[in-house]
């Protein structure tokens, strides 16, 4: 790894940094659930790097582990992705038929 | 030609990804923010599988679909009141894939890295392993699978400390003189033994915090990996994964006015706070279920204040059907939701959502404590801690400072628990002898459930 | 130009480009003025494009254009933090002798 | 070892630069924000200066010290009110400097350049070029030192576009054909011009708008700089400075309740509008100072406006004073600020800052509009459009839309204002007819004064 790409890594650590802190903060409590379960599929990325090491057949305790890892991820993705659009179908503003006074609370 | 492509679609994955986080900041362009963010994922993928160095897909295909399947099931079957366990159960997988995937790169390099990388990689390895055990363990603990009382004994922080160190200390010395594969081993098998001491001291109910921090240590790892991998999209999602987790910790120690350094040694729950009950004295006031249907059908104003029990009852749709009664016959009903109310940040807000409660009818605490006074009953459906008004009172208390929902201000108060249990802080809570307090012992599913015939018939 | 430099900086921009709308967003009207000063005085960041230029000795016709350039963003960059800290100092919330009342006002 | 050494100082000086501007999200912490991106600069200075390619340091020191003696000059005398023209004749600076390194790249190579770089080059000289003459040109418009009407004539747009389209050509031809020196600097040339074309057809009022908008050429010319040089600290100053200059232009915009292209292409404040004036009819009451005096002095609550009078006729030292003498007498006084009173983003809040009134007492349009209906005496200091009922209630008129100080709701309106004069939107304001109003001509600082010493003696 050459001085320039590890410091244009740190770059985008130190940009992605200040971003999360500033897009985080931003997300109300109401939503701090779903968010966990989001970043737990965004996590999945990790998928990127199993990825090669499962197909590149270095040798065979990599493309193991490779394999693995790629199952692992994707659990993660598509468990995270599908539970959080779960719980944010559930998040209604309007309330439906069941009670319509529901936000005739809010005055 | 082939690498602009790849590298384009990670960088708008990254770019998606952020845009999803961005949509979470509010309930409407949330939906729309996680497609973004799904899509992204999927243009990661596609780019991914375009790389040079894959020569066989067979492995892949099969991790993909076997990992989907898998999780789709989850996604699917998962009662939300399961999500605590979930979380952790996620974090273990991720951090196990990063920590495998840089356990294979080591290996194939024979151990031999330039500094940098073996730099990135030790974190990446490290950080991943003890997020796996740590996580699972948090997992059983949520799960009830071991006992969920902290696990202590003498000497404990020092032993971890030693631990850790040693595991720091075989790091430091592979970043310099590379190579040595069983030393390597040794490091990871240390990590992932330290990822289970330093989850056993801590109690379940202290989990939530936990499982924030070690979200955070995944996110960092897959960051790690990305340095290693010279990736980009894994430094950014690894580092807002990581940043998520750990505002989250915080957020919570802020709610229960508590540091960091407390929940992670402190052993919260177990021998301390037991000690601090049985301080408080005086009677507690049984009320009938039908006196409480009455005095709900004719009042004006009703607050519900849900709590852990609520999520342990799975009471949300019973509070729902209750509300609902009480706003038929021209009840004002509004939800006063505690920052860490349950077990996980927002865990009311989603159950409440499932029983599908209007968001709009959720208030946060400064919304509605100003409301109490002028609220004719309170219902505190299997809450505790965080209507114990010594928070407020006692400078004493454990949980002193910690910001409540003051329903003691209400005209009057109804709580609904099983009897005399405790809340997750083991502390004693005066509401309960107070003289507005009436206490109706019971489920509070079966307890709402009649309360609503009650009320319908009242 | 490799394909590899080209991307990385394009992160980069990618990343400054969010952080600067969700900066800057932040700010407040009553600090509108200042903002611009300040933003002002960072563009003359150009400066280190300008300084090489004008101390590398390519040619004369460079020399000259570095020169020029060096004094431009150097009037920009103590210009504007001159000012900037100008204006700051004058914001103040605790009124200052001359006027108790000041916040009163704001009960 | 030295490239890393320039590297980190351009990673933390980038840093550095976003805790700053973080830091102008609360007066508080403005300062110590600034203190951060001023060492961050020296930072940045610092590491260029190691730079291995530098062999003579004459010229780089001279310019330094001529620019920081002029760049001082500057800073500590310029009044607050010329503020804008300050502004304007820096970006025209920095985006001169961006250009002119781009050239010197460009002639340095021959023109000999691969793609990717002379594609980021252009547009570093394109928007540097532009930006100059057109930021010159506001400057001259801003100072008075040409008429600042907007100078159009038929087919204006057309011919621009023209002359943007072969400028452009030039540059997409020397992309994929590099090499001519000619060709290069005719789109140079053609860019220069093209910067005052821009400019020529809008008004001086519109300026601010215009500005900003070059302030984010200016941003994005660096940008490419970086793309060229291949350096992160340019690109992410650049974009932040960038961005900047955009949200601003949007925010006036909107505040202004007007497009974009309605600013740039619209010629406003010339004939279309001019048109408008005079359908307004009625008569204006004008009253005596002392009876204003008296009002004020025996008033419970009183408002002050200020618009672009107070700050041509310097008076925010007067309406301090004023302010005192009021408060000295128990009257409650508040100011309302209009987001686009003035002339640029803010503009009476640094006047008023200026005169020290606390920035407590300032209070934007939510916040004071509902206070008007019990506020006895309104004072309107050389403000027009701001509080122009018409925006509200006709809905024909050009600034239809635009939200104003509902100054005409308070039990008595005072208007200081030289006489018939317009605001920048040459508009008729039907608030001088109403029977709640009162105008009170003269110098807003010279009338102020008065009022000081009348109030005293009330
Ligand atoms: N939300 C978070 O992110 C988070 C994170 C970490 C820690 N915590 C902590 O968790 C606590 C949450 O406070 P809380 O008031 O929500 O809950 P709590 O203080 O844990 O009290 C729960 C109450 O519910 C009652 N209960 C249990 N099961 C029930 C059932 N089936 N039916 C009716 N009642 C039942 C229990 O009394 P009985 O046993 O007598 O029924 C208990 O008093 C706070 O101390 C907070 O600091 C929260
Ligand atoms: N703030 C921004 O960022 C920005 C940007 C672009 C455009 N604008 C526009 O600028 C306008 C600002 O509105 P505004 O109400 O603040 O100002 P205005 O509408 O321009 O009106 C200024 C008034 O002050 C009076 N005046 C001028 N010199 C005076 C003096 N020496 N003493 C007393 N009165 C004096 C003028 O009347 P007399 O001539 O009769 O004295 C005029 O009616 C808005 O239309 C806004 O859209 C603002």
């Amino acid at each position: 790894m050459t001085p320039e790409t590890l410091i244009s890594a740190l770059y985008v650590f130190a940009l992605a940094a200040f971003l999360g802190y500033q897009v985080i903060s931003r997300v109300p409590p109401l939503l701090h659930t779903p968010l966990m379960s989001a970043t737990n599929a965004i996590s999945g990325i990790s998928l990127v790097g199993s990825i090669v090491t499962a197909g590149a057949d270095y040798n065979i305790v990599s493309t193991i582990l490779g394999f693995t890892a790629v199952f692992c991820s994707t659990t993660n993705v598509v468990g995270g992705f599908v539970i959080t659009d779960r719980m944010l179908r559930m998040f209604k503003r309007k309330p439906t038929a069941l009670g319509e006074e529901g936000n005739k609370l809010k005055g | 030609m082939r690498t602009y492509f790849i590298e384009i679609s990670y960088l708008l994955a990254s770019i998606l990804f952020i845009l999803g986080l961005k949509g979470l900041s509010h309930p409407e362009s949330a939906k729309r923010g996680m497609h973004l963010a799904e899509f992204g994922m999927l243009m990661a993928i596609i780019g991914t599988l375009m790389h040079y160095e894959i020569v066989t897909y067979v492995w892949i295909i099969t991790g993909l679909v076997l990992g989907s399947l898998v999780g789709l099931a989850m996604g699917l079957w998962v009662p939300m009141t399961a999500m605590p366990q979930r979380t952790a159960l996620s974090h273990a997988f991720g951090a196990f894939a990063a920590a495998l995937v840089g356990i294979s790169e080591f290996y194939r390099a024979g151990g031999h890295l330039e500094t940098i990388t073996m730099g990135a990689l030790g974190f990446e390895v490290m950080l991943g392993a003890l997020t796996t055990t740590g996580s699972l363990l948090a997992f059983a603990k949520l799960q009830g699978l071991v006992r969920g009382t902290p696990l202590t004994y003498r000497g404990q922080n020092v032993f971890n400390m030693a631990l850790l160190a040693t595991t720091i200390g075989i790091f430091v010395y592979l970043i310099f003189v590379p190579g040595s594969m069983p030393l390597f081993f040794a490091m990871v098998g240390l990590a992932f033994v330290f990822g289970l001491l330093l989850v056993m001291p801590i109690g379940a109910a202290d989990m939530p915090v936990v499982m924030s921090l070690l979200n955070s240590y995944a996110g960092l790892a897959s960051a790690a990996t990305g340095f290693v991998l010279k990736n980009n999209v894994l430094i950014i999602a690894g580092t807002l994964d990581g940043f998520s987790g750990f505002i989250l910790s915080i957020l919570m120690c802020r709610a229960m006015n508590r540091s960091m350094t407390n929940v992670l040694f402190g052993a919260f729950g177990s021998a301390a706070s037991s000690a601090e009950s049985g301080g408080q004295h005086g009677v507690m006031r049984e009320v009938s279920l039908d006196d409480i249907a009455v005095q709900l059908a004719y009042a004006n104003k009703v607050i519900f204040v849900p709590g852990y029990g609520m999520a342990t009852a799975q009471a949300q749709h019973a509070v729902r059907e209750l509300a609902n009664a009480l706003e038929k016959r021209g009840v004002t009903v509004k939800y006063g939701i505690h920052p860490v109310a349950g077990r996980m940040p927002g865990h009311m807000n989603v159950l409440l959502a499932e029983a599908n409660v209007p968001y709009s009818a959720l208030y946060e605490l400064e919304q509605i404590n100003p409301e109490f006074p002028t609220t004719d009953v309170a219902v505190v459906i299997g809450a505790n801690d965080v209507v114990n008004p010594d928070a407020r009172d006692n400078p004493g208390s454990p949980i002193a400072g910690m910001p409540i929902l003051e329903v003691d201000r209400a005209k009057s108060v109804v709580v609904l628990k099983r009897g005399q249990g405790k809340g997750f802080s083991g502390l004693e809570n005066p509401l309960f002898f107070k003289d507005v307090t009436g206490m109706l012992y019971g489920d509070a599913k079966d307890t709402l459930t009649k309360l609503v015939g009650a009320v319908q018939h009242a």
